[in-house]
């Protein structure tokens, strides 16, 4: 399926989408552009820390809510767009429920579990219990409630088409967002037949019967780290700092590196893919799952 | 090679919290390099946990510009979920924390979610991450940031991450929170750290070359400064070739 | 470490000892034979489905409760000694703390995350709630009190001399179970080195930090089922039903394969490994963690 | 090929539970061959979820002795933790469930805990396993046991596994049970049906060879015989042919 059918399908205007789950890697920037391509509308974001994405979601006016830890360009600081929605309601005004990195992969947990919450110890004595209506302290303890997205975007290593997904590295609160959400859009760098994904059953991260798509999309994390594949594009999320500091600036990133630019393909032309290929290949020792 | 950046002192100083056999929540930035100063040198059986899912017990042999960059999986010890990581820490695991920090008070509590009021704030600041978790959690934790005074202020106007709240003893227990809380504020210009059982920052060292009236003026309250307040010993030359092996093109340190 | 020497120092009497956390795999049957063989006491055991390993510990009289969903024979049914303990106090009275399989998930979870309970929906309506003080219902929800195991006893495929442990094929509450002891004993097929097991740092199971013994003892799942290593002994455990039908055949059975043999290399020795090796070998597709 | 045993007839009649596209939370010994029939007849796109950690979209080719038995993980479509089976059907989204049951009552509670009282039980039995959670969870679920007075009773004395509780009309929903409850109980002699939404279980066909009479004395109570009762349909020779490559040696069928 290309990215255009999977959002067209799959993320209507309104969506509670959960993305970047692994933090700072495969980061699922195409599909992010897709949907900004696309005009989406009244999205809630949902995340632990979002490096750069939700700022150009925010950006494009895609954003209605964001449930997140953090929003921001983790090399570079601020998130400048993030702040002019923030601040000046600028392209339009955003709904924040903050969130700390434990407090989100338990709001996930308890949807995973089809519970309204899950307790903690952490976020005592922090105002975030003042701004975030779904975090009650009570009884010593802090209650999250559960959160539940429509569809978790997740980009990882290599797929096969009926949906098994390997990834593999840091993987954050990835595997917590796939069962806590209704369904799960997956991009891979490589797509491989069953013989690949079913040798190592233990590695594929979702139920297959959530998957609603498989997109072979090579580069889609751009410029975020593949680990065997690609490595972090620091001076492209330098320049995206410098391009999105003013509303003009940012709507002519946006026009060059996303709205101008017809498909992924297409933008892949434009990076120096080769300084970023990881070259050099280090393949873990194979678990033997023989059994006769 | 006695030259060297404000940065790179704060690494310094920073790595020489890191006490051997800690298992430190290391967090980004310039902990990511004092922690791989501490493991060269005085702490070689310091771990390092990061809540993007890994457990580490050196640094990474490549630079990286995110705890989630490739070279910092390559030989990890645990690539798991960040729950995973978090379990260790509210089992009272990680002996050490870092913290980087927007704003900071007297009482060590940290701000980086809202300057001004929330519901339309001046600055909307990108928000606690793993901080709060790290602040609330952690046996110890530590903030670095660029001293200016409308960083230091009196209170924060959002407690993101609390340090020792208000500044009364035993807050923080009273409040049921597991950590010990901040033991030190690392500046541009100084070293500040808490009395034991929590209360207010007081001026522990001035780094080289700047003077307590400095200190005093670029701070928003009325500083507290101890009877033994020292000099800051500058990085050694040790801790420079560590810093600048792990940091060659002075992305964190030098720019 | 030999397996004598791990059960000494971290099994002591009275301990809460999690084992057999795969269920029906990887079973630790030489660790809880070494516990019998050192006439350990007054232990607490923590499990989901039990397949025989507890029964024998009970009949043994190592054991003063038992906190599982299921303790029994799994292809043969009843588990003699464990009603002889609950029905005639023989070889003593145990203490039993009922659960479902997923509310003992739950429990470690809850002691993974320091929380005093996890609420769930399941065990509505279901008479467990009167007989284990653990599960308290309220507000339509079953709150699941935390179990904090001393010491998680976990065989693996392979491990190296740190105490990473790589297992796979279906792990059941495996790394709950870790998570929530305060400190891991692991028996391994294999000892390998650090190249092999930081090679693939997801297939590592726990943190090393609690690991406090890795003892290499080939065999030691017997007669559970070892993925790519082991296939599960059938007639060893209907062997096992019969010869625990009265106090009289167990101990007989007790002396023949527990008391009256050393360690795990003397009892290999009396068992037909070649007709329950598995040979025919099945390895996972490895998967890249280059970095540059 | 027309003669087979009673638990072949059970296999072949639980395989029939099994709608195609079904999740099936699939449990131990007949349900699991019920399964491999239902996969290889009417039901080729049902997916099989194992509690031990398991997914599965046809049946192990080799013989299982448990469900943890190596050749169910090969070609398994997810090996994870329990705790993620759990979550999907929490989720409401196992359609079927299988439960072995020692005693089951006529509103379809049932034991596998206690005999007499627990405090000191006449039989202690293994306990609930996965069993609750499938009662209490999966859609629908069905049990499968041996027709005998002691195990059909009036009411259950400890009820490990809520079925329709006290029988009353929307007892599962009034007391928060997501799932909808046995659907059926396939025993030696018959298969018994609930109506929908609950209540208590009725003759609704009576295996060949046996008489309604015959299965009015094996049951503990008063019992309920649909006017429309029928003779259970045999196993066909494709039903027999896949239950005897499943279980060749007849370790569950012919014991």
């Amino acid at each position: 399926m290309s990215m255009a059918e999977a959002i067209e399908r799959h993320v209507p205007d309104g969506s509670t989408v959960a993305m970047g789950c692994a933090l700072e890697a495969l980061i699922p920037f195409a599909a992010g552009h897709e949907m900004i391509r696309q005009r989406r509308r009244e999205l809630e974001l949902v995340g632990p820390i979002s490096d750069a994405l939700f700022d150009q979601l925010i950006g494009a006016g895609c954003v209605r809510r964001v449930t997140a830890a953090w929003v921001g360009n983790v090399s570079e600081g601020l998130g400048h767009s993030y702040r002019r929605a923030a601040e000046e309601r600028v392209p339009r005004a955003i709904e924040v429920h903050d969130h700390s990195n434990f407090s989100i992969s338990l709001a996930l947990w308890a949807a995973a579990w089809n519970v309204p919450s899950l307790p903690t110890r952490t976020l005592l004595g922090s105002d975030i219990l003042r701004t975030n209506p779904g975090l009650v302290s009570q009884d010593g303890l802090v209650h999250v409630t559960a959160v539940r997205p429509d569809v978790a975007v997740v980009h990882v290593q290599r797929a096969d088409e009926h949906g098994r997904a390997h990834a593999w590295g840091p993987l954050g609160i990835t595997e917590e967002a796939g069962l806590a959400a209704d369904r799960i859009v997956i991009s891979c760098e490589e797509l491989v037949g069953a013989d690949v994904t079913l040798s190592d059953p233990n590695r594929i991260q979702f139920p297959e019967t959530k998957v609603v798509a498989v997109v072979h999309e090579p580069g889609a994390a751009h410029p975020s780290p593949v680990q065997g594949y690609f490595k972090r594009d620091h001076a492209f999320y330098r320049q995206y700092a410098d391009r999105s500091r003013t509303v003009d600036v940012f709507d002519a990133w946006l026009e060059d590196w996303v709205l101008g630019v017809p498909d992924r393909a297409s933008y892949m032309k434009r990076i120096d893919v080769d300084s970023l290929r990881i070259k050099q290949h280090r393949p873990s020792v194979p678990a033997d799952f023989g059994d006769e | 090679m006695s030259d060297y950046t404000p940065q790179e002192l704060m690494v310094a100083v920073a790595s020489r919290e890191i006490h051997d056999g800690d298992l430190v929540f290391v967090g980004m930035r310039l902990p990511i390099l004092a922690y791989a100063v501490a493991r060269n040198a005085h702490a070689p059986s310091a771990r390092g946990l990061f809540e993007v899912g890994l457990m580490r017990d050196q640094p990474a042999s490549g630079f990286l510009g995110t705890m989630g960059d490739p070279p910092n999986v390559s030989g990890a010890l645990w690539a798991t979920r960040m729950s995973n990581t978090m379990a260790l820490m509210a089992q009272g695991h990680v002996d050490l924390g870092f913290i980087g920090g927007a704003e900071v008070d007297r009482y060590g509590n940290l701000n980086t979610s809202y300057v001004g009021d929330p519901a339309s704030p001046k600055v909307k600041l990108p928000g606690s991450g793993g901080g709060a978790d790290i602040a609330i959690l952690s046996r110890r934790w530590v903030t670095l940031m660029s001293h200016e005074r409308r960083r230091l202020v009196e209170r924060v106007s959002f407690v993101t991450s609390p340090g020792h709240g208000d500044g009364t003893p035993g807050w923080r227990s009273r409040m049921g929170l597991l950590g010990g809380g901040p033991v030190a504020i690392i500046t541009t210009l100084c070293t500040l750290r808490f009395p034991g059982g929590g209360g207010e920052a007081h001026v522990a060292s001035v780094h080289p070359g700047h003077t307590v009236d400095e200190v005093i003026a670029e701070t928003g309250w009325p500083l507290q400064i101890s009877d033994d307040v020292s000099e800051t010993s500058a990085p050694t030359d040790e801790e420079l070739t560590s810093i600048r092996r792990f940091d060659p093109n002075g992305f964190w340190t030098r720019s």
